[in-house]
């Protein structure tokens, strides 16, 4: 046991980290987040450049060579900054499913990836479903040679940054084994409608519209499925591990605000029933890093005690992001609601990652049916 | 003991309501059920229909132009209201200011401002928030000196309510600086157009203009704007605080946004069933709707407890804690109640008609909601100060 | 709208009250508890005389006339005295079947039980069903022109104190049309078996179980279904009221506390963190003042109402109980976990009413189905 | 990084689970397991087991006896002795008054002391807590005066846990009354035979005899019991607050606690269905496992930092919150699941192997157990006292 960084972890987080402090206060965020773009190319530029980019994935492809603590890393640091790159759907989501197929062809996709060259998105939820993707009614159909999709995508992150979109259909007949299966679609296709939006936490996403359009089959049905698996799975990592960061902010803007503003003559860190709901803050913090580093720790495993650690970690990531969210708005006062302010912004980020990748319900339930019950 | 509205009440609730359905615009109900952002004229359009009625000054004596309605009917008027969707009475006038002059005004202010508000003429907005000053309204330091027959007001004034409407506004400003904390303050009227004044907007966490800074640089106010005596402004606020506010639980909002939360967790699938069918989806709607069903019943007894003269002081914060955190777990599930959808956000959704082609329609406005709600545990003293104060009128401690 | 007590109802409360006051006290109701009896005898007679005994029941019947709100009253008064006495299982479940079927044998049995001469226990649920009294195992036949029962009952409070037991049994042919019907059964009769302990709250109960115990019908099914509904709503508002009395006791002990012991040199009421807590257990009484005046308005209609507002009480009154209960003792410190100090008991007592009638989850549950959802 | 036991770390898991396997009564462990009191010899039997094979001191360096063991080691033994089964070590003699002789004693007390600490020949209690004095150790009253060779003990204490099996007390005690709060005071080695010592019981809420108060009368004590210098004796006390207390989350017994539960809840009908596959309840007993797997986690961490030579300060104090909480929880669950049977009261079945004929055999202890075990976030420094700590040590406010 050994719960020391190794000496590539912490100059992996401290590059990066480095970078984020000198590159992308909070001011710059939100001179992003008003421009069209809604990110930094740059800033993706040079994570490309010092292999941000590749960490999850494995020196043959040309990435980093680390794993879910490594992925942890960096979502961290990426939440304490509170960043707009497409991080998640471009690397975690989009290139976890390139490295899974490791075909000739996502192979070289995931090269341009780790080269900052290609941004990805995920479109796999659709509309009325909720957090469930195992149900699709968008289809595959075998023509010319070739295959074309028709279905509605929905709340697509980073949709319509995207240079490919890797999409799950149901597959017919034809197709390949009759099940879900994933295809590349150039966004720029005919019969692909892109609906971009920002969401309420700044950042993007679409609604995607495929009516007939082509697409290139990416894996079939049974190598699609451990593709998205691994993809969600490391989809959930990196957001745990974002919230952590996000939650390690507001708890210390929170602890500096209660120690410097005055009420009644003295700092409002002197009232007891403050500093015990800045306590209990804390201790949500702390519990929620550690369920964050079990997540991390088991995502390259396979079987049942992984998907209970994901879940665990994302169904108490959720209850304790809402909690030291709305605990912080409150200690803070009006100021906590202010849109000029820091704060904030990283509360709407933590509630609203709630709602990626399944809610605390969602995955209370999953982790629920997962439990082991033994006999008396 | 009984706990039904009796006949006279019925009928006084059957009025209402009639009235209601007659005069309130469908399009003005849509607007606020569909949680868009009202506008000035919104909020004129609807205190005009209660003025022409007499219905607009419902705390006010009725020799000052008030209906004459006790406590209950108060609070049947707003139940009616909140269910129909009418927009609520913008309290600063009609409410606030209204009532500190009919207790401390001149001859010639109550001449001057009483009819003005009663006619909707005045938009008012209210000037006690500092930066320095917030729960703790003693530490302000706006500054007021007098020169001949003027006040010179310097300072700053901060989440200032709909400040950018508003064409007077009641303050509190400190006019003896020597004066130990809560003393030396006085209350005074600002021509919102008088030089020196100046509104910024506060933009709140969802981009919501609703709140002002307000800046004061050297402007001039009469002396005759002064209400009450000098240096006893405190007296005025303190009045407005143990005021009677019927609305303080929100139990008429509370009740239509259940009623929104349900339907929609209907519409919505969840493993392919509506979602208000998952037990523990509707389990935790459930418990909510237990606890409205006691905080409707405790704000009645409170309310019937003010119709027989009781004085509702420290009860109103325990209204208000019970109220403003059962209304944020209802925004709370409702933006839950949509999963991804919350993602989505349209700024144009709360000001303009265009409908929204992404999500379902009842979608757009919940994670805002749930945002800007953050607020009502915040506002008119933070519910730990709410607490504070039951602790130590109620219970002594 | 009226709030305000009748002159009637609010002597009745005063009497029972300085009653309960005057002979009642805390170190006389723990002598009680430790005798064989387990409660006063010479209380219930005290009682009789009163007319409390009657106090739920129409005139007609001999009773005082009153209907939720007097029960209520009676009951929070009980709540604060933290009686022993059957009052739950003689008057307010067995007195309310026998006022409900009213037949001459009712009828008499019932002058008997306001005359404090006759002790009732209602013996409906069954191992293994938790609060659900809808499926049965007991079952009666036809013997002899008479009927007999055979069956186990289940935590039937004051089994063993009673004259007549009250049973609910599965019909056969022969007996009655086939349902649930209502039988009394004398608790000396061959075939009885009773075994008594006593509760952690300090109250009886007992197993009962039958072996072609000898009964005699009492109400043939749909008679009987409406008394065991009729007799569960006036249990659940007398478990309210008398929960609410208690938490009122809970909430003065505990304010009296936080204003005497001291500690760092101040009285602990001065500490911010313990005030707000006193203030959540003040709210929390409120809310349950509110609930349970609620169901006592509704108890005698009928209808979906009437059972939301018995439902809705019984919840609020179980989640609000152990909030008061558990914040009593933590304020207290030690002293609040002592067997000589009364606080405490009325916590065991707060807390163990949630396993009588339908816990939270049973009752939230129930709610929960009868919930209106209209359409969007 | 790797949170996963290393191989050394996995050989002595097995050396522990197989010692504890041959040498742990099975009658002993049933009685843990199935909430039964244990008494005096119970205790002894397993810590003279632990002691014949070098494991009861297990903080003491190993000149003195211990095993040698760092923080991970202990953390293993804890976890596998709780889901065994194995008694608690009672900590007053080897885990408390033992690492303050080691530390502060005279070679005449480690001589005397010690070695019958290790064989359990000495049952100690603690006596801090006083009337008036709970989580303020700073005011007690307990008077020591010295005369001649000795002292003459005069005062109360009370909370003393096991004091009715004791031999021996360690005390604070006030040696001089002028001094300033926490300075006066003495750390004093009292025999339970000497005179004027008496023992009287306090009953818990539940009936158990587990606590007492322990009255202190012209009682002699030699001069030579003292420990460390007079009127320092808070260096004693501190030094212990201070000292890493591996099992403090309790992460063993919840584990095992929340496996009986599910036990229970898969034994349990509710609407003829197992009450463990009821959506509400399981959620439930989810919610409860989701945050013990992270307290697990967030405990490994501290233990690891121990490890490394970290001091575990107030770390303790997030972990005692926590664990203290948890455990609570659980036991409510377990009372709520056996529904009505969870009123049934049978003391005998705490002290007697007298099987109970009523209800399923798991319900008996549950309702006491919750009750009891309110106890856990008061004792030790309540809940909020530990909040404080963290208030003040990790935050700086």
């Amino acid at each position: 046991m050994n719960f020391e960084l190794s000496d590539e972890q912490r100059m992996l987080q401290e590059t990066l980290s480095r970078l984020l402090r000198e590159q992308y206060p909070f001011e710059t965020r939100q001179k992003l987040l008003q421009s069209p773009q809604g990110f930094s190319r740059e800033l993706w530029h040079r994570y490309a450049e010092l292999g941000i980019l590749g960490v999850p994935f494995s020196d043959e492809v040309g990435g980093f060579g680390g794993g879910g603590i490594e992925l942890m890393l960096v979502a961290k640091a990426l939440g304490r900054a509170l960043t707009l790159e497409p991080y998640l759907a471009t690397v975690v989501l989009g290139g976890t499913v390139l490295a899974t197929v490791d075909s000739q062809r996502a192979r070289s996709l995931l090269e341009e990836v780790i080269a900052g060259q290609t941004l990805l998105a995920f479109a796999h939820w659709e509309p009325g479903e909720r957090y469930n993707g195992a149900i699709l009614s968008t289809h595959a159909q075998a023509r010319d040679g070739g295959h074309v999709l028709s279905g509605h995508k929905a709340v697509v992150l980073h949709g319509q940054d995207a240079d490919r979109l890797i999409v799950s259909a149901m597959t017919r007949e034809g197709v390949a084994t009759e099940g879900i299966a994933l295809f590349l679609v150039d966004p720029r296709s005919p019969g692909v409608t892109v609906r971009g939006y920002t969401t309420i936490d700044g950042l993007r996403a679409a609604e995607i519209q495929l009516e007939s359009a082509p697409a290139e089959l990416l894996a079939a049905p049974e190598q699609a499925a451990q593709a998205i698996d691994r993809a969600i799975g490391y989809g959930l990592v990196a957001l745990c591990a974002e919230a952590v960061g996000a939650m390690e902010v507001i708890c210390e803007l929170t602890l500096e605000y209660l120690k410097t503003r005055q009420q009644f003559g003295v700092p409002i860190g002197k009232f007891q029933a403050l500093q015990h709901r800045m306590v209990d803050m804390v201790i949500r913090l702390e519990q929620s890093r550690s369920i964050t580093l079990l997540a991390a720790a088991h995502v390259d495993d396979t079987g049942i005690d992984r998907d209970r650690a994901l879940s665990a970690a994302k169904a108490l990531i959720g209850k304790s992001g809402r909690f030291v969210a709305e605990s912080a708005i409150q200690l803070h006062g009006g100021i906590g609601m202010t849109w000029e302010y820091s704060m904030p912004h990283y509360a709407k980020r933590v509630v609203m990652i709630d709602h990626v990748l399944g809610d605390v319900d969602f995955h209370l339930d999953r982790f629920s049916s997962l439990m082991e019950v033994s006999a008396a | 003991m009984d706990i039904h509205y009796d006949e006279k009440e019925l009928a006084f609730r059957e009025e209402v309501r009639q009235f209601i359905r007659e005069k309130l615009p469908p399009e003005l109900a849509a607007k606020v059920k569909s949680g868009k952002r009202l506008t000035k004229e919104d909020f004129l359009c609807w205190q005009n229909i209660l003025s022409e009625r007499g219905w607009l000054a419902q705390h006010w004596p009725k020799e000052y132009g008030g209906p004459g309605w006790g406590p209950v009917q108060r609070h049947i008027y707003e139940e009616e209201a909140a269910a129909a969707g009418a927009p609520w009475i913008i309290p600063f006038g009609v409410g606030m200011v209204g009532p500190v002059i009919i207790k401390f005004g001149t001859k010639a202010q109550k001449e001057k401002y009483l009819p003005r508000i009663l006619r909707n003429e005045d938009w008012w907005c209210q000037g006690y928030s500092e930066p320095g000053a917030g729960s703790d309204l003693a530490s302000l330091k706006t500054r007021a000196e007098r020169h001949g027959d003027h006040y010179i007001v310097n300072g700053q004034k901060t989440w200032t309510t709909y400040a950018h409407y508003a064409d007077m506004m009641f303050c509190l400003v400190r006019t003896d600086p020597k004066a130990k904390p809560q003393e030396g303050i006085s209350f005074l009227l600002i021509d919102m157009k008088s030089p020196g004044v100046t509104v910024r907007p506060l933009l709140l966490l969802d981009g919501e203009h609703e709140v002002n800074e307000v800046f004061l640089e050297n402007v001039k106010v009469p002396f005759e704007n002064l209400v009450g005596e000098e240096n006893k402004g405190w007296t005025c606020a303190k009045y407005l605080l143990g005021f009677e506010r019927t609305g303080i639980a929100g139990v008429g909002q509370a009740k239509e946004w259940l009623r929104q939360l349900k339907a929609i967790a209907a519409r919505e699938k969840n493993n392919g069933k509506p979602l208000i069918e998952d037990p523990s989806f509707r389990a935790r709607v459930a418990a909510v709707e237990v606890e409205l069903m006691a905080l409707e019943m405790t704000n009645l007894r409170v309310v019937a407890d003010a119709e027989k003269g009781g004085a509702p002081g420290p009860e109103s914060s325990m209204l208000k804690i019970l109220g403003s955190e059962l209304r944020q777990e209802i925004t709370d599930l409702m933006r839950r109640a949509v999963g991804p959808y919350a993602l989505p956000f349209f700024p144009e959704y709360f000001d303009t008609d265009q409908p929204i082609d992404v999500g379902p329609e009842y979608a757009p406005p919940l994670a805002a909601q749930y945002f800007n709600h953050r607020k009502v545990s915040i506002y008119g003293g933070s519910n730990e100060i709410q607490r504070n104060i039951i602790a130590k009128m109620i219970l002594g401690l």
